[in-house]
């Protein structure tokens, strides 16, 4: 499968970014997270009340700003691929700085809003909106660190000697595909636990 | 001296009558038999999965025990029986990471996490169930408690599952020899993902959460049967293209031609 | 282990193993087997065996009976020390697995998978012995259900038992026959052994009669099958790992003498 | 070169961060004490998933991407979108 995609990229304007076998995995995932939103939306109809009383907790201003960011880090990432891509190196490095930075962001004003909720009384047993609140929050979170170790990959490939090969270009762009992948769940989470009534 | 000398003279013949890859063929062999055996004993013949709620007060719990008396007893004397059968599969996997063009220590981690496995993952239930269903006449509330040990320990057990899984994922990662496709790698990523979504099943007693819940239960159940599926049927290809050599496995025949 | 299990060996892997200590890991074995014999003498539950039709009131008696107190407590400390002590003698037996004219490590690595399980499940069993004992002053139910479980534990816990005598079976028989390192007999033996465990897997069924854990088939058929194995597959062992060592000297004295 | 293809990621950028930004004005426009409310619920998730197609187009390179993986994307989207609103609709019809 890897060297079909090298086969691809000879044919100038159409080649998957990656490997093909990561968007395996982001399909895969999607479907996974498809499913744990869908038991969140149908319980929420169950009992709509408790849902919009604990949801009015949540400080949307916090989702949106937490969205932003990861959003930020989302763009500077596929700066980095881009930069790479065109041999830009140090642009690259930097940008894969930037996402780094704009993902501990996220991590910790995530980590706060934890606090801040526990602080009020608001647990992972509590009631079934924060259930899935901590329970979706927190499975994305470890997906979050997973994405840590693939921007350290990213900064691997990064640091190697000049004539890079072709095969290092396309492990940048397997990590930078898996780090969107935590962006896009992050935005349909976020629509989902904030937003939605 | 002596014997060495006549056991590398005269067995050309011999090997060449040996189909070379029928130890590899045994072990997957029987592989394939013992999940069927695992889901006939699991889903059929003890009806633990799906499993029964955990909600359930101590009377439910005892009528649930009298309704499954003989299914438990007999279908987990079966596992006692085969469970010797988990060892061939971890040593098949074991190989195929030796196969790789990584260390040695992959493959061990791996045979010595699933050995481990078998009794947090599977006996400690099934001994558990047995002796509840040993005496229905026993106090409710301990026929409760073997209740709830059996199920937590058998769905609540995850560290081995999860470690395994990853140590098998990083092998095929960094792997050159092609021993497994890149995907696969990924996806025993998300097998070990799922083994983190159990977890909360120690704190809830109902809810998608629980130990039968549709997402700790039924949601991983079902990403854990398409990786079992997958693994059996990447692991015969693996055979079919095993070449007993160091180098990168090389593709099934017709397929190779690009 | 490292270079010696390497798949990419030819197929009759004699060796440059190191053998040194072999035979000293081998003399355990007798002493460990006297001290398990006097272990069993000496626990009250074995001579003859408990009855699983008692009452838990009568389970508790016989705990609390000044007598057979001490005596359980401690042969089950001795057991706790020295049930581990088969584990050596099992590497053993997966080194001379080794040596057997395979292409795969794989029925080594089975056998690595099966060292662990049997004492650890035998540890199971221990533990609960010893915490009915540790308070038998105990609620009778609670006396009786610690009991259930060290019981039912020992007796159908066969799964890794019956895993490595079927494993040690296919090994000789996948062996090269013209120079086989362990006798073909001894594979015929190992399948009997097997065979005659399976019983005791079952004993959840019954409470009296031969399956019952104090049975013929589950307790009797069972460990006397255990012991007859111990016996055998020791001196087989012996016999194997003396002449491995005779051969071994051999090459070294003619390039000595070279 | 390089001014080329980071102005095309701000643009995306800008509009998935003002789309993101509607959410506060739709929060708002429900006014007063939060309720129940489908219209809602059924555009949020849309909006996601519009936001989610352009994170999958532009930042994941999907765009220049050959068409079997373009039509899985757009599916998934769909599936998606299906999935969601039919568990929600299945639930408030069941309720």
């Amino acid at each position: 499968m890897t060297d079909h995609s090298v086969a691809q990229v000879t044919k100038p304007g159409k080649f998957v970014p990656g490997q093909p076998d990561m968007w395996a995995f982001v399909l895969f995932e999607t479907l996974v997270f498809t499913g744990y939103f869908g038991f969140y939306l149908f319980y929420r109809t169950q009992s709509p009340e408790l849902f919009l009383r604990a949801q009015a907790q949540l400080d949307l201003r916090i989702g949106v700003f937490n969205t932003l960011v990861l959003l930020l880090s989302s763009w500077s990432v596929a700066r980095c691929v881009q930069s790479a891509r065109a041999g830009a190196y140090r642009q690259a490095h930097t940008d894969a700085v930037l996402t780094t930075l704009f993902g501990l962001v996220f991590m910790v004003s995530k980590v706060f809003e934890w606090f801040r909720q526990i602080r009020i009384g608001n647990g992972f047993a509590s009631n079934d909106f924060f259930t899935y609140y901590y329970f979706l929050t927190g499975i994305h979170f470890i997906h979050l660190l997973i994405g840590f170790i693939a921007l350290g990959v990213i900064f691997y490939q990064l640091r190697r000697p000049a004539p890079r090969s072709r095969g290092s270009q396309e492990l940048v762009e397997t990590c930078a595909t898996y780090w969107h992948t935590v962006d896009f769940l992050w935005v349909l989470i976020f629509a989902l636990l904030y937003v939605v009534r | 001296m002596n014997t060495l000398a006549t056991r590398t003279a005269s067995p050309l013949a011999w090997y060449a009558r040996q189909n070379p890859k029928r130890e590899l063929w045994l072990a997957w062999g029987t592989l394939v038999v013992f999940y069927i055996f695992f889901g006939v004993v699991f889903f059929v013949l003890t009806r633990t999965q799906p499993p029964p709620s955990p909600a359930w007060d101590s009377r439910k719990v005892v009528q649930w025990f009298q309704d499954n008396h003989s299914g438990i007893l007999i279908g987990f004397a079966i596992m006692f029986v085969i469970t010797g059968m988990t060892t061939m599969s971890n040593a098949l996997i074991a190989y195929s990471m030796r196969r790789m063009s990584v260390s040695p220590a992959f493959g061990y981690t791996y045979l010595i996490l699933y050995s481990l496995s078998a009794i947090p993952g599977m006996l400690l239930m099934c001994i558990a169930l047995t002796v509840g269903a040993l005496r229905p006449d026993r106090d409710p509330e301990l026929i409760t408690w073997t209740y709830d040990f059996a199920f937590l320990s058998f769905i609540g057990t995850m560290g081995v599952f999860l470690i395994g899984s990853l140590v098998w994922m990083l092998a095929i990662l960094i792997d050159k020899n092609r021993v497994f496709p890149k995907w696969f790698g990924y996806l025993n990523l998300c097998n070990a993902l799922t083994e983190i979504v159990v977890s909360p099943a120690w704190i809830f007693r109902r809810g998608v959460l629980a130990w039968n819940g549709q997402i700790a239960w039924w949601l991983n159940m079902v990403v854990f049967a398409i990786y079992t599926g997958v693994f059996i049927f990447l692991l015969r290809q693996l055979i079919q293209r095993e070449d007993f050599g160091t180098g990168p496995l090389p593709n099934l025949a017709p397929k190779a031609a690009r | 282990m490292s270079d010696i299990g390497e798949s990419d060996a030819p197929p009759p892997r004699a060796g440059l193993r190191r053998t040194d200590g072999e035979s000293l890991l081998f003399w355990t074995l007798p002493a460990a087997a006297i001290i398990w014999v006097s272990a069993f003498l000496l626990f009250p539950g074995f001579t003859p065996p408990l009855s699983p039709t008692l009452s838990a009131d009568q389970v508790a008696a016989f705990y609390r009976d000044p007598h057979n107190l001490p005596r359980i407590r401690y042969s089950m400390i001795l057991f706790n020390w020295f049930g581990v002590c088969l584990v050596p003698i099992l590497v053993l037996l997966v080194m001379q697995i080794r040596r057997m004219a395979h292409r795969t490590p794989i029925f080594s690595y089975c056998m690595l998978g099966c060292v662990a399980g049997g004492p650890t499940l035998f540890l199971i069993a221990n533990i609960c012995w010893l915490l009915a004992a540790f308070r038998p002053e105990r609620n009778p139910e609670l006396t009786q259900l610690y009991n259930d479980f060290a019981w039912i534990t020992f007796t159908s816990q066969v799964p890794f038992l019956i895993a490595q005598c079927v494993i040690l079976a296919a090994a000789i028989y996948f062996d090269n026959p013209t120079g086989l390192v362990l006798k073909r007999w001894v594979a015929h033996f190992n399948v009997l052994v097997a065979a005659a465990l399976v019983p005791a897997a079952f004993t959840g069924l019954a409470l009296s009669g031969p399956l019952a854990w104090n049975g013929t088939l589950s307790f009797w058929l069972k460990n006397i099958a255990i012991a007859v194995w111990i016996v055998v597959m020791g001196v087989v062992l012996g016999q194997a790992i003396y002449r491995e060592r005779d051969q071994r000297a051999l090459p070294e004295e003619q390039q000595v003498a070279g | 070169m390089k001014v080329d293809f980071n102005k095309r990621l701000l643009v995306v950028w800008l509009v998935l961060a003002s789309v993101t930004l509607a959410y506060l004005w739709i929060d708002h426009s429900n006014g007063g004490a939060p309720s129940a409310s489908a219209v809602v619920t059924s555009s949020v998730i849309v909006i996601a998933l519009i936001k989610v197609r352009i994170i999958f187009r532009e930042f994941m390179e999907v765009r220049q991407a050959p068409i079997l993986l373009c039509r899985l994307t757009d599916a998934w989207v769909v599936l998606m979108g299906v999935s969601l609103l039919s568990s929600y609709f299945v639930g408030m019809a069941l309720a």
